[in-house]
């Protein structure tokens, strides 16, 4: 006979304000089945599990309901106090009173009425629950890192010093990602490339880490421990195991006049090129889009330059790989927003409009200007400098709804520069607030006001037009409701930061969720902000939410962390939900082998006692079988079924309500 | 002289009967299937089916009946018990060989336990039977020594008259006289003729069938193998005959109430015997079939003195494969011997 | 005055996404109906339509059938053979006159709390004004009296 | 020669030569309009086949008799386009190999039989059109197009007062190819997902499961109709069914033997109208 304890938890008033705990205890108590059934203001403090293990053992209880709060937040929690009180941990059910009940309603009466069947529905569940034992997978001990920014550099960096064997994925030419384009970068105004460059020769020197730049993921398959990923590794026409990186080809190379990416439009590259000088690897690669040769099927001048036979290869083909590996750091970073949709600000249409990233190569000492901060249109030192911050964050009928949280920060270092390369240079920042919290923030900001003369003004920009040879921005200061209107050489925009264009389809295709704007989603924002809701799948840097680099190096060696723990073990321990086939009703129909998402199904021959075959059965394979229950479902004769979640459970839970 | 009950005066005796408590059952076409199911008047009937689909059987032993009411609790389970209710009836428009199952019926409904579902239902009816004027190539009465006028199993006995106009009544037991005692005045004493009975010729002999199976080697005859290699082993004859009387018990519910129900089970399903080991004594379609044969025409006649088949012919009439006892019973008088 | 009419709604919801999108509601505290309940699966390729069939045997007046949007699934596929089960579900109960307002599917992501309570409180509304799923009810009850002659 | 004589004559060499060792066909029934099936192992028995307009049942149930066909020898059947539609769900599903059959396959038209050539399986695994060409009875369609003009009130009546009719006798189930489960879901009572009991509610949830079961995978072949003893119009909803998968996933069940079940399979782009 089934002898449940159901332990009803007011989580403080969480519950106990709009649940009638005291009546919940009465039913459940009067239950079928219910051996004891108790009230306690938090069940997950340390008495209160005390009092769920005694009670498993005064009362030798064959299962447990905690009605609580979600299972996604105790479950494990609960699960371990049964284990400890000797109960078999999967005996448990967490009746979910709390997220799904008490927060949801005001009616006292009616959110009573729900817990309590919440609460039975479970209770006949846990009846039918089954003994079940984790399942041991193997772990590879290989970790996949995505993205060649500061974020994966260092989670690379850190796992290979624990020892443990990197894969770097990068699908630019160069890792280094965003912050090699910046100059200096806040609070401490430290270069950029300085920093940075060593970390990037320190990764692609490191004995652990293979660092596949120009290559891109295509498909992610396989679970916690054991994924199998496809990288695509795209054609570069050049061998950089070959290549010396001299940098004759493209000095020879005809097309010199395409707009370099990594100088925002503000310099110019060749068909074959670098990135950038420290680019890692420091070789070169073909835009085919934009070769002489691959255009007209003439000029191979690169060809002829190169000293080293069969160097640069026309022909050269996208290759295929397929990696093991046990985890996945995801640290595909991000975009800026196209600046465009504000058509009043002018970008686009005057020279002198650029965003932040323009600045920034504008300050940078290997930028197309060496670091000066002159007007793109003329040359010229600007006199006067208008920021204007939120072009794009905080904007919900343009812009994205979130603050992109480096703006007001590099916005005020911008100033700064501004006022250290042009000491006499006027500069006015138009801002909704300054959001300076930080180590050193606030002191930096108020250093570029009070130190290097950065003028402030709270308000919105509503127009920014040409008159005269300079950019009028006409707003608002709303502190004094006056309208302003500066005459300023430049305007720079602090755009917003996006996430990158495709990462919709990318999270797609490794299977991690993501918000309504593309950023991924961790499995939580609080509590497990470096996991994803898929185990083994970890986030860093600003494709999860805009970050600083502070923030972005901190989350990178967290999940760096997560993944050396997971792969502290040779075995690991995955729930048991699996599916099982009864043998003798199978009709080997294959439905099932076809629904399964994981290939986990197999032909099993049955034989007799000849060893003759006398039909064949579909067979689980429960180290691959992820639990989705997809084959269940499938099956006419109801001759599979998924521990946890069985047709016994979900009927009887279904049968309760 | 003889009592007669004219057609146009059947509605009068139905407002009697009704109004004496009856509740009156005849055969009525409805959707597309022939049952016996309540009227309120003679229009309602559908009289002239040579039977209907479903058998009269299915009043006394419904396809699904109600047994006890459960009411789970912590401290115990309780249990109420369902009986049909008290309702008398009258079933008119039986055939003889529906009214015949019925009593064949009857001494295994009590023979060790009255099962009180079956004789409740059996003392508060009335069969009134009609005789049959028609039949067709799946009528085999004569065949087990029945015939389209046999009175057993009917309270009353109608015979249709020649000029279609009503029947002759031919009360048989007191139940049936009282019956239409108390509509006499809806009668008429006249000499009229009745029309000639259908012509339902003997198809097999059963003494020999009866012999053949009774030998204990024709067992384990090829014989099974080759008749039953067409029977798809669906219930169909079982559930359309007027003597089948195997049932299951179920209990059906949610977590607090349910009911426990007794329901028609089936002879020809390949889980009737099966055993909780997997093992199933009648693992093949033979072999229930053969069971089915042998228990008509020798078990049952064993313990009860009667074979179990009144000769309707609805296990061929309505079989999907046109199988049925008729083909098998025929083929067993064929053997050589 | 009679009271006016709860129905009674009946969620069967992956654990990955809705769910997770009703702890999320939850957690923002956005009020709903409390008249569903909810049956947590693995994933939407585990609900079958049995269990939408049991459902109604027990007296839902409405039932919801939610989980993670195409190419989100945890299970990568789950959903995707989910959506052709209940298209075909969704025919074959309509054919037999079950109607198509109540039986109600969606799609709900662990981000989408809000969505998951407008759903609730719109089904609710919904099937307050269809008034309770008395045909299917009544062959509940007729199965204590039928046969019983 | 007629078609009848055509086929007795190449079963009874089929027979006589050992290439099957059995042919499944039709023989004269209890009636002049009815037959029943035929099971020749001899060629001489092969002479009691009977091949005319009344041959309608679908014999491809009986390729499943346990045991029939573990011994790997081959066995020639008389099959109607249904019935070869059939046999490739059946060999899709793997519960054939079509090495095993050889189909003696005829059409009637207006009455009228024509043999069908080929007489393998592959011959006839690419006749898709032909197949696909299968046209639901004009009675029929007319009756879901009836059906699908009420109001969901009227259909839910209409289905009751079938339903309540039903005896689960269970002819549907074993009178069809498709149903060669090893144990039905009926039968299952550990949960009793379907109410085993034929009161209404128990009868609506078995012919719903039975149709849901079915829905890509009927091949409108009518035995099931055929088959129900209280004429429960069966096949209308199976061919509603095959409407669906056909509408929402240009699914025709039966066209080839290398089909993936409609229901087992996805494609990415399945519509979704009805989802919120």
């Amino acid at each position: 006979m089934a002898k449940i304890g159901v332990f009803v938890c007011h989580c403080g008033e969480n519950i106990a304000s709009m649940v009638d705990t005291g009546n919940l205890v009465r039913s459940l108590s009067d239950h079928p089945g219910v051996e004891v059934c108790n009230e306690y203001k938090y069940f997950c403090s340390d008495p209160g599990q005390e009092t769920v293990k005694r009670a498993i053992r005064e009362h030798n209880l064959t299962g447990v309901v905690v009605a609580a709060c979600s299972p996604r937040m105790h479950e494990q929690t609960f699960r371990k106090a049964c284990a400890e009180a000797g109960l078999n941990p999967y005996m448990l059910e967490l009746a979910n009173i709390r997220e799904q009940c008490s927060w949801v309603h005001s009616n006292k009466e009616q959110a009573t009425g729900k817990a309590i069947e919440i609460t039975r529905s479970l209770v006949e569940k846990v009846k039918r629950n089954n003994e079940l034992k984790p399942i041991s997978v193997p772990v590879t001990r290989r970790a996949l890192v995505i993205g060649g920014g500061i974020a994966g550099i260092q989670a690379a960096l850190d796992i290979a010093s624990a020892g443990r064997e990197v894969v770097l994925v990068e699908r630019e030419p160069s890792i280094g990602g965003h912050m090699s384009q910046l100059s200096e970068t806040f609070p401490t105004l430290d270069c950029s490339q300085c920093i940075l460059t060593p970390r990037m020769v320190e990764a692609i020197q490191h004995p652990n880490i293979r660092v596949l730049t120009y290559s891109e993921v295509e498909e992610v398959v396989g679970y916690i421990g054991n994924f199998t990923v496809k990288v695509r590794n795209k054609a570069r026409y050049v061998d950089i195991d070959k290549c010396t990186g001299c940098g004759d080809c493209i000095q020879k190379c005809p097309q010199k006049k395409i707009p370099s990416e990594f100088e925002c439009g503000l310099g110019n590259r060749s068909a074959i090129y670098t990135p950038f000088a420290q680019a890692v690897p420091n070789k070169p690669v073909i835009d085919r889009n934009r070769c002489t040769y691959f255009k007209n099927g003439k000029c191979k001048i690169c060809q002829k330059t190169c000293q080293i036979e069969h160097c640069i290869d026309f022909d050269m083909q996208d290759t295929y790989e397929e990696i093991e590996v046990g985890a996945i750091v995801v640290a595909t970073g991000f975009q800026i927003q196209d600046t465009s949709v504000y058509g009043e600000y002018g970008y686009g249409k005057y020279k002198d409009v650029i965003t932040g990233l323009q600045f920034e190569r504008l300050a940078s000492a290997s930028g197309p200007t060496a670091g000066k901060i002159l007007r793109p249109s003329d040359g010229k030192e600007p006199e006067t400098v208008v920021f204007i911050q939120c072009a794009g964050s905080r904007d919900p009928s343009k812009g994205v709804k979130y603050c992109s949280k480096i703006c007001c920060m590099y916005t005020a270092k911008h100033a700064m520069l501004y006022a250290h390369k042009h000491h006499h240079g006027n500069s006015q920042i138009f801002y909704m607030d300054i959001r300076a919290a930080g180590k050193g923030y606030d002191e930096f900001t108020r250093r570029a006001i009070e130190e290097d003369g950065a003028g402030y003004v709270r308000g919105r920009v509503s127009k920014v037009f040409q008159e005269n040879g300079k950019l009028i921005v006409r707003g608002v200061d709303t502190l004094l409701g006056k309208p302003v209107e500066v005459a300023a050489d430049m305007v720079v925009l602090a755009t917003a930061m996006v996430p990158q264009p495709d990462a919709k389809e990318f999270a797609k295709r490794i299977g991690i969720g993501y918000d309504e704007y593309g950023f991924f989603n961790e499995a939580h924002l609080k509590l497990r902000p470096v996991e994803t809701a898929t185990a083994g799948i970890y986030l860093c840097g600003a494709c999860q939410s805009p970050k600083d680099i502070p923030d972005t190096v901190a989350q990178a060696s967290a999940s760096a962390a997560k993944v050396l723990g997971l792969f502290s073990r040779e075995q690991l321990e995955r729930e048991p939900v699996v599916a099982a086939v009864t043998e003798s009703t199978c009709a080997g129909c294959w439905g099932c082998v076809m629904a399964c998402p994981y290939n986990a199904i197999e032909k099993q021959d049955i034989k007799d006692r000849n060893g003759k075959v006398i039909k064949q059965v579909a067979s689980v394979n429960p180290g691959l079988c992820q639990g989705c229950g997809t084959c269940v479902t499938f099956c006419r004769s109801n001759s599979i079924d998924l521990a946890g979640f069985t047709e016994k459970q979900i009927f009887a839970e279904v049968m309760a309500l | 002289m003889t009592r007669i009950l004219l057609k146009n005066k059947l509605d009068d005796c139905i407002v009697t009967w009704r109004n004496a408590g009856y509740s009156v059952l005849a055969p009525v076409k409805r959707n597309e299937m022939g049952s016996f199911s309540e009227v309120q008047k003679a229009s309602d009937m559908s009289l002239d089916l040579i039977l209907p689909e479903r058998t009269i059987k299915d009043r006394f032993f419904p396809q699904t009946e109600p047994m006890i009411r459960y009411k789970i609790s912590k401290q115990q389970i309780d249990t109420e018990t369902m009986t049909p209710p008290d309702t008398k009836s009258v079933c008119f428009g039986v055939r003889p060989c529906d009214a015949a199952g019925l009593e064949i019926d009857d001494p295994l409904f009590g023979w060790d336990y009255k099962d009180q579902y079956w004789f409740k239902r059996r003392n508060n009816s009335v069969i009134v039977t009609i005789t049959c004027t028609a039949s067709d190539d799946f009528c085999m009465c004569t065949s087990v020594k029945l015939s389209p006028e046999s009175t057993k199993g009917s309270d009353v006995m109608l015979r249709p008259l020649s000029n279609g106009n009503g029947w002759q009544v031919e009360t048989i037991t007191e139940r049936g006289k009282a019956l239409f005692d108390s509509v006499s005045v809806h009668l008429s004493d006249e000499k009229a003729e009745t029309a000639a009975l259908a012509q339902v010729p003997v198809r097999f002999n059963v003494e020999q069938v009866m012999e053949w199976l009774a030998n204990p080697t024709s067992f384990e005859s090829q014989f099974w193998k080759d008749i039953a290699l067409r029977c798809i082993g669906c219930g169909s004859c079982t559930f359309l005959c007027p003597t089948c009387h195997c049932f299951d018990i179920q209990d059906e519910g949610d977590t607090y109430n349910g009911i426990r129900r007794k329901n028609w089970d089936s002879c020809s399903f390949a889980n009737f015997t099966m055993h909780t080991s997997g093992h199933n004594p009648r693992n093949t379609q033979s072999t229930r079939w053969r069971q089915r044969i042998m228990h008509k025409f020798n078990y049952y006649r064993g313990k009860f003195g009667v074979n179990s088949c009144s000769g309707c012919g609805r296990c061929t009439r309505q079989c999907p494969v046109d199988m049925g006892i008729t083909e098998t019973l025929q083929a067993i008088s064929n053997l050589p011997r | 005055m009679s009271e006016p009419f709860e129905p009674k709604i009946v969620a069967f919801v992956c654990t990955y996404c809705t769910y997770a999108g009703a702890d999320l509601a939850g957690t923002s505290r956005l009020k709903y109906a409390t008249n569903v309940r909810i049956v947590r699966l693995p994933c939407t390729g585990r609900i079958s339509p049995l269990f939408i069939l049991k459902a109604l045997q027990k007296g839902a007046d409405a039932v919801l059938v939610s989980g993670c949007h195409p190419g989100d699934c945890h299970f990568t596929a789950g959903n995707y053979h989910a959506r052709r089960r209940w298209t075909v579900f969704r025919a074959l109960l309509s054919f037999t006159g079950i109607p198509e307002e109540r039986i109600r599917f969606s799609w709900i992501s662990a981000a989408e709390g809000a969505k998951f309570a407008e759903l609730i409180n719109s089904i609710t509304e919904d099937t307050r004004k269809l008034g309770p799923f008395t045909q299917y009810q009544e062959l509940q009850t007729i199965i204590e009296t039928q046969s019983t002659y | 020669m007629g078609i009848q004589e055509q086929y007795r004559s190449e079963a009874a060499s089929l027979l006589s030569s050992g290439e099957v060792k059995l042919v499944i066909g039709f023989g004269a029934g209890s009636t002049a309009d009815r037959r029943r099936p035929l099971f020749a192992r001899t060629g001489e028995e092969a002479n009691r086949f009977v091949l005319d307009a009344s041959c309608i049942a679908n014999l491809s149930t009986y390729l499943l008799t346990e045991g029939l066909l573990s011994d790997g020898k081959k066995v020639g059947i008389f099959l109607k386009p249904d019935g070869i539609r059939s046999i490739n769900i059946l060999i899709a599903e793997a519960q054939l190999k079509p090495d095993q059959v050889v189909i003696l396959g005829y059409a009637i038209e207006n009455g009228q039989l024509t043999a069908l050539e080929g007489r393998s399986v592959a011959d006839f695994n690419g006749v898709n059109e032909k197949i696909r060409s299968l046209a639901l009875p004009p009675a029929v369609q007319q009756d879901i197009e009836r059906l699908e003009a009420m109001s969901p009130v009227e259909r839910f009546q209409f289905w009751q007062d079938q339903f309540s009719k039903c005896i689960k006798c269970y002819a549907c189930r074993q009178a069809c190819p498709m149903c060669y489960c090893r144990r039905c879901i009926v039968d299952v009572n550990q949960p009793q997902w379907v109410n085993t009991s034929s009161h209404t509610l128990g009868n609506f949830e078995w012919n719903i499961v039975r149709a849901f079961h079915l829905a890509g995978r009927c091949a409108a072949c009518g035995a099931c109709d055929r088959a129900c003893p209280v004429n429960i119009p069966l096949r209308l909803i199976n061919a509603r069914m095959g409407r669906e998968v056909r509408e929402a996933f240009d699914y025709f069940a039966g066209e080839s033997t290398d089909q993936k079940p409609v229901l087992a399979s996805f494609s990415k782009d399945d519509p979704e109208t009805f989802i919120l």
